[in-house]
């Protein structure tokens, strides 16, 4: 995936879309956005990154898990299988990127109320295992973008494969000079981002 | 502001540059830093139990490794697959640690019972007896490479840390042997601890005090992270628990060792406050645990 | 109820109604439970795309906080922080009571009837206004808007660009000045759409440059901030004139002389000269020396300077007395008022002049029309001040000095111009021109248009509107008559209010002001929430959502973005109402019969709704909610394409042509760039107020633009040293979302949502660090609100930035109103005439503060006056 | 020609009908039916209805058929039967965004 800088307005609409699509419960924030400022009055540029599982080609938190919980998809993916997962959090301490989330308990967004939506959604998602980002798998398979994706309001994402050099993503990575996040630790995320 | 609730405190972290890992070390974490500490003390007094030839050293070992596996297990969210975790010995420092542990918990506990049934030594004993061994050392030295291989932590991730763990497991192992003695209940014979202790107390001080000195040097984000445990929201266990009560105070009592007789009281007092300094050194680095900053 | 169908599994097209933006929606419905909403790629407005505020929608749908059934309050005594006691009642009960009540009114003064409603239900407040109307009351109030609305703006909007709001034109645009609007960001109109096109704008290489106090969402996209002191925009506006028009020499003479008024001859008493026979403005023919009707055939050319005589008067082109009247703005002027170093005016001056393109043509649809790639922007922030109609003056004419208005490349009036759907023709509007030759807008969604003047009248609303009808939107004067109608000889006094989903204490001003005004009303809310307005309220009704409800038109003219497509939407039910809530619409039908004034009713829909036969209302029958939403439709669209077609396809669209879009080459309609008729408009409302007994400061209808000072810039209460400003979240939409649970989890993650923006530097002078709970108090309501340090670089040292409409006090949002939840700025701002631009009825938005670091950590109060406790007094004084 | 004019909103509580009919020549303006009607209705209803200027005030509006208009010289016709019909609706000011 590509996340262009220059277009994204910091609107949170990704993670909020992701919310929709997964029906995460409340805390869990498979993706969201932080503003990273740099420079002094007056010179002063403030940038607004999404954030999400980098989807890692060397995933850390796979090594790391006891279980086989993580794997990774033929395309790269990295998934949970939350059967597996016992929720020893190893992965959340190996993840360099901070993109898993524990859910202790089965919470709703409204105290002692169930919504409809959460009622259909949450089954999910269950307690005491790690989730996160898994590009939308199930989209993907029916042939859809991922969520955060399809429904971006400045079209700032693009989900492609990087490994043809001559897909959109690689292309864009290629005429903008398109860069990973903490490369230094030998991850080689498959999320890169276009400078602003 | 009223954050109270976990999920309210993590999303209030997110928008931190810096942001602190909080599952190994607040509310259920609390679990897995305890259990980290008595598997620790439990495999370190075994170790130590053998040589010196204590039961009761032995059976407090063997005990407290079991606390200490109990406190692993409901740290899980999911406690009742807990099997699953032996699968991923290729990779996994918890996987192995599983493993290592079990070894020590089952053969020790056969040991024991070998013990105390047969009452006397048996080759099948001695095998017990040597497996246990390896378990018990296995247990200390794979905990600090579970903190060591996490990537997502800077101040965790370095080799000093399981060379930390492996001093204070130790250190642990022979306080509880002293903490034994001093409560009048050590069969065997404890006076060669007192200088490993001793030996272990200073070595461990200078340990942490290189590992804090790399650490600093270590990136930004190490940096943040010693700065939490030596002027931050950590400093007070860190200078309160880890130094005064942990190293300080054993140190000085262990150094007046040398000119007099300890008073059975007080050594029980350096043995139970060299554990209190071990649990402290452990949560301290837990909680300054920090990710590194995003997005760059 | 919601069928238990375990096949069910749909998609129910329909549209967003959580701002003004109206986006498309995809709503996907699984045995009865709304499992995601999804913007429908079908549809111009938004592409397919949904903002957070969009997406959350689920959230509201099922909020168990939501109003499920009729209230009544128990406790007499009124107040901000009086629990109404709140007892539930059946609907029948509610009916007759709000029945018995609007009878008694109507009988009375139907004028005692007041509706508030905002742009949130914009769907039913028009409908609710045909109610009104048909009721006999003249009075209604956008409240729920007053803070954000851009009521200068939108006047300008009229005069300048037949429309209500503008937008650069995203597919040409090459130089966006942008003061403090939002375009693009996530909030202004059009929101999803306008994200996309100037995203790819900016790809496409247009600079954008953000002039605004403080790094907003909208400025931290721009490619140059350049920071300014609040309420300045319009100096610097005037020192880029100041330059473009003496140093540059730089304008676009063509269109001035065939598009604006600006060749139009004015006398010495700044008044047009006219000719003797036809009365219209007469202009300077240079080739045959001679003064000519302005729309002589005989015009050879057009003078824009001199100085003539006509018929013995000394008379001068409204151009030429507007290059000499900016001679003194130079950009040293500007630069100690705005604090922005007078180089840099004039490099944007001349980046802007450049890249105007005066002189260049673009080829769109195979003709050749003017290409003036530059546009300014600007909504609340620039003209939420004192002096509005003045400020907002100087920014326009930027734009229209270089020609860049309604013109591919330039600033665009949001559909100015529609020629209708190809088969029916409809809807179609035409800017036109009146008798002196200037535009008046061919559809305007208020009635009626602020062109041509209107009479000045003793002021029988009680928004002031009549005697300044200058004022287009939220008047700021509101609150202020309704508290004293005597004063103002409004010969009666405000006894009813509708209340259609507004949360006017939190978004107007000073919230103990406004509710005094409120007091003694009896009110009735429609309402998703008891939020703080409720409780003033008498009757609360629970009214359906705009996923529960369908309107009878979900668009209106800021729909479309000013590009691309036409398009029309449904707005229908995806799950029937939840518990007892109800359509507003159905229950005003319901309350029309009960009030027996079906005839009139009818006959202002028909008219308003300009139903065509056969599907006017026949008042002798009585017609169901859809079926008058299916007559409009097939009014307008044609018999084929009704209720049914709509609620199945859920989007009509066509292309729109170049001529809709750059309407203004082929449009013989001038706009002012000499506003002729302020003057004299200001002197007739000089003597009216006078008559009236009241003084009004009217020296700011004046025909060209200055800077004045706000009232904040002249306050110097030591200690009182910073500017408090407010801006837009795209994740929250004025006060209603704040108790949503998902846009709450965004706003936690962002550390300017809940917090107060203040410089890193200023702060850490005043021993404030980053999350510290501070104190702001202003000067003018003397209240103080609390709230957590955001430091950054990104902000005027003078100035401090709180965003939305946090801060709620409610005890019936319990998501909104924890502490930490951002500030209600409206505490800040004071309810009163001198803090209002006269002509435009315009709120000032800056105000000056002290800000300090709080001392007492524990306190919880985070948002709320320290005053409030001592509010009971109110009650005391006006019991009931 | 026969003339229906109807009243709407708060002019008819002026007027006390919601419907006059008024007989007039043929060739009428909306100035002359109001002015007939002012007659018949005293001052107050001018004040509503004009402005001092003697045109039609900002919030009035005038139908006359199908047709709305601004300008009280608009003339009448002979309607497609005998009687003409001239609506007259006092309007609110409305929106704000």
């Amino acid at each position: 995936m590509v996340i262009d800088l220059k277009k994204c307005i910091g609107c949170t609409g990704c993670a909020l879309v992701c919310k929709a699509e997964n029906a995460t419960p409340p805390g869990i924030l498979w993706l969201r956005v932080v503003k990273h400022e740099t420079g002094k009055y007056p010179q002063v540029r403030r940038v607004s990154v999404p954030l999400q599982c980098m989807h890692c080609a060397e995933p850390p938190c796979m090594e790391v898990c006891p279980t086989g919980a993580t794997f990774q998809h033929p395309n790269g993916i990295v998934d949970i299988d939350a059967e597996l997962c016992v929720g020893c959090r190893y992965c959340m301490m190996a993840c360099p990127y901070d993109q898993r989330f524990f859910l202790s308990a089965e919470r709703t967004y409204f105290p002692g109320h169930t919504t409809p939506f959460e009622q259909a959604g949450y089954q999910r998602h269950q307690a005491g295992v790690v989730s996160k980002c898994n590009f939308c798998t199930p989209r993907l398979q029916r042939g859809l973008e991922p969520a955060c994706v399809a429904n971006c309001m400045s079209r700032a994402r693009t989900f492609g494969d990087l490994d043809d050099s001559n897909s959109e993503v690689s292309k864009l990575i290629r005429d903008r000079a398109g860069y990973q996040l903490h490369p230094e630790l030998g991850t080689n995320p498959s999320i890169y981002y276009l400078p602003p | 502001m009223a954050r109270t609730e976990p999920f309210q405190i993590r999303i209030a972290d997110l928008r931190e540059r810096y942001r602190p890992q909080r599952e190994w070390a607040e509310g259920r974490g609390l679990l897995l830093i305890l259990a980290h500490f008595f598997t620790g003390a439990g495999a370190g007094a075994w170790l130590f139990a053998v040589p010196l030839g204590s039961d009761t050293g032995l059976v407090a070992g063997f005990f407290l490794a079991v606390l200490g596996a109990v406190g692993h297990l409901f740290f899980l969210g999911r406690p009742e697959r807990f099997w699953r975790m032996a699968t991923r010995m290729g990779s996994s420092w918890i996987s192995r640690g599983l493993v290592g542990l079990s070894l020590f918990l089952v053969t020790a506990f056969l040991y024991l019972a070998l013990l105390f049934l047969a009452a006397h030594t048996t080759t099948l004993g001695s095998i017990l007896l040597a497996l246990s061994m390896l378990g018990a050392l296995w247990t200390i030295i794979y905990k600090g490479f579970v903190w060591a291989s996490s990537k997502g932590i800077p101040l965790w991730n370095t080799p000093l840390v399981p060379a930390l763990y492996i001093a204070y497991a130790l250190r642990g192992g022979a306080a509880v042997l002293i903490l034994l003695a001093g409560l009048g209940i050590q069969l065997g014979a404890w006076e060669p601890l007192e200088p490993i202790k001793l030996w272990l107390a200073v070595s461990t001080a200078v340990l942490v005090l290189i590992y804090l000195e790399v650490m600093r040097g270590s990136g930004m984000t190490a940096l943040r992270s010693v700065n939490l445990l030596l002027f931050g929201k950590v400093a007070l266990p860190f200078y309160l628990g880890a130094v005064l009560l942990g190293l300080i105070v054993p140190i000085g009592i262990g150094s007046f060792a040398y000119l007099d007789h300890i008073p059975a009281g007080l050594l029980a007092l350096v043995g139970l406050l060299s554990l209190l300094g071990d649990l402290s050194i452990i949560y301290c680095i837990a909680r300054a645990g920090l990710y590194r900053p995003l997005p760059t | 109820m919601q069928t238990e169908n375990a096949q069910e599994d749909l998609w129910i097209p329909t549209t967003c109604g959580l701002c003004y933006s109206v986006c498309a929606l995809k709503v996907h419905r699984v045995n009865g439970t709304v499992i995601k909403i999804e913007g429908n790629p079908e549809s111009a407005t938004n592409r397919g795309r949904l903002c957070p505020r969009g997406v959350s929608g689920i959230m509201l749908l099922y909020d168990p906080n939501r109003v499920n059934v009729p209230l009544k309050r128990t406790n007499p005594n009124k107040g901000l922080d009086v629990d109404p006691g709140w007892k539930e009642i059946t609907w029948e009960e509610a009916i007759d009571t709000v029945a018995e009540r609007l009878r008694k009114i109507r009988r009375e003064d139907p004028r005692k009837l007041l509706m508030t409603g905002t742009v949130t239900t914009q769907d039913e407040v028009p409908f609710s206004r045909f109610f009104t109307m048909a009721f006999g009351t003249p009075n209604g109030w956008n409240s729920g808007a007053g803070n954000h609305c851009g009521t200068a703006e939108h006047l300008y909007g009229a005069l300048l660009h037949a429309s209500w709001a503008k937008q650069p034109d995203s597919d040409h645009c090459r130089y966006l000045l942008n003061f403090g609007s939002g375009v693009g960001s996530g909030s202004y109109y059009t929101v999803t759409g306008m994200a996309q096109r100037i995203a790819e704008a900016r790809l496409r290489g247009m600079k954008h440059v953000a002039v605004d106090p403080f790094l907003s969402p909208s400025a931290e996209k721009a490619d140059e901030w350049i920071p300014i002191r609040p309420g300045t925009d319009a100096a610097f506006a005037l020192a880029m004139l100041n330059v473009l028009l003496h140093e540059l020499n730089v304008y676009d003479a063509e269109y001035l002389k065939h598009h604006t008024n600006g060749p139009y001859l004015i006398g010495a008493d700044g008044s047009y000269l006219r000719d003797e026979t036809e009365k219209v403005p007469l202009i300077w023919d240079p080739v045959d020396a001679a003064a000519k009707p302005f729309h002589s055939p005989e015009i050879k050319d057009f003078a824009l300077d001199g100085v003539y005589a006509v018929d013995g008067q000394r008379a001068r082109p409204a151009f030429a007395v507007l290059k000499e009247h900016l001679a003194p703005f130079t950009a040293e002027w500007a630069e100690p008022i705005t604090t922005i170093p007078a180089a840099t005016i004039r490099r944007v001056a001349k980046e802007f002049a450049e890249e105007a393109r005066i002189g260049s043509t673009v080829v769109i649809d195979g003709k050749a029309l003017p290409y003036r790639p530059v546009a300014v922007m600007y909504f609340k922030g620039a003209q939420g001040h004192k002096n509005a109609l003045l400020n907002c003056m100087a920014l326009e004419l930027l734009t229209e000095i270089v020609g860049a208005s309604n013109v591919p490349g330039g600033l665009l009036g949001m559909n100015s111009c529609s020629v209708g759907e190809p088969e029916t023709g409809q809807p179609a509007w035409i800017p036109k021109a009146d008798r002196d030759g200037l535009m008046i807008t061919g559809y305007w969604p208020s009635f009626p248009p602020p062109y041509p003047p209107k009479e000045v009248r003793a002021t029988e609303t009680i928004d002031l509107r009549g005697l300044i009808p200058t004022c287009p939107g939220s008047s700021g004067a509101l609150p202020v008559v309704m508290a004293d109608p005597k004063r103002f000889a409004v010969p009666y006094q405000i006894e009813m209010n509708l209340h259609l989903g507004s949360n006017y204490l939190m978004t107007f001003a000073d919230p103990e002001a406004v509710a005094r005004a409120f007091q003694n009303v009896f009110q009735v809310s429609f309402a998703l929430f008891l939020d703080e307005s409720t409780y003033l309220s008498d009757i609360v009704l629970p009214a359906a959502s705009y996923l529960e409800r369908l309107s009878h038109t979900a668009d209106w003219m800021s729909s479309n973005a000013a590009v691309g497509e036409w398009c029309y939407h449904v707005r229908q039910p995806v799950v029937d109402p939840i518990a007892q809530r109800r359509s507003v619409c159905e229950v005003l039908l319901e309350l029309v019969e009960r009030l027996e004034m079906r005839e009139e009713f009818y006959a202002f829909i028909n008219l308003l709704l300009k139903l065509k036969e056969p599907h006017m209302l026949d008042p002798t029958r009585c017609y169901s909610w859809s079926e008058i939403v299916d007559r409009r439709y097939k009014s307008v669209f044609g018999e084929a394409r009704g209720l049914e077609w709509f609620k199945k396809h859920g989007v009509l669209k066509w292309p729109k042509q170049a001529e809709e879009v750059y309407w203004k080459p082929s449009s013989s309609a001038r706009v002012p760039i000499y506003f002729e008729w302020f003057k004299t408009l200001g002197e007739k409302v000089k003597a009216q107020a006078d008559e009236i007994g009241i003084e009004l400061d009217t020296s700011a209808f004046q025909p060209l633009p200055e800077w004045r000072p706000c009232r904040a810039h002249e306050e110097n209460s030591p200690g009182y040293d910073f500017y408090a400003i407010y801006y837009k979240l795209p994740m929250q939409t004025f006060s209603g979302t704040y108790d949503n649970p998902w846009l709450d989890e965004v706003c936690q993650t962002n550390p300017f949502a809940y917090g107060v923006a203040i410089n890193a530097s200023a702060a850490r002078q005043r021993g404030i660090e980053e999350g510290d709970w501070i104190e702001i108090t202003s000067v003018a309501t003397g209240h103080t609100v609390r709230g957590q340090a955001a430091l950054t670089e990104g902000i005027h040292p003078e100035v401090i930035a709180i965003a939305g409409c946090g801060g709620h006090w409610s005890k019936y949002l319990p998501i909104a109103n924890q502490d930490g939840k951002g500030l209600c700025f409206e505490w800040l701002i004071p309810v009163g005439l001198d803090n209002v631009d006269i002509p435009s009825l315009t709120q000032d938005t800056c105000v000056k503060v002290k800000v300090v670091k709080a001392t007492d950590r524990g306190s919880k109060r985070s948002s709320r006056s320290s005053r409030l406790n001592d509010l009971n007094h109110l009650n005391d004084l006006n019991p009931g | 020609m026969r003339i229906e004019v109807s009243f709407y909103g708060f002019v008819r509580d002026l007027v006390t009908t919601p419907k006059l009919v008024i007989d007039t020549s043929d060739q009428t303006t909306v100035r002359e039916v109001l002015d007939s009607v002012v007659k018949r209705h005293g001052e107050r209803l001018r004040e509503r209805l004009l402005s001092a200027t003697g045109e039609l005030a900002a919030n009035v509006q005038v139908f006359v058929g199908e047709q709305p208009t601004t300008s009280l010289d608009q003339s009448i016709d002979h309607a497609h039967d005998h009687c003409a019909e001239v609506k007259v609706f006092v309007l609110s000011a409305t929106a704000g965004g």
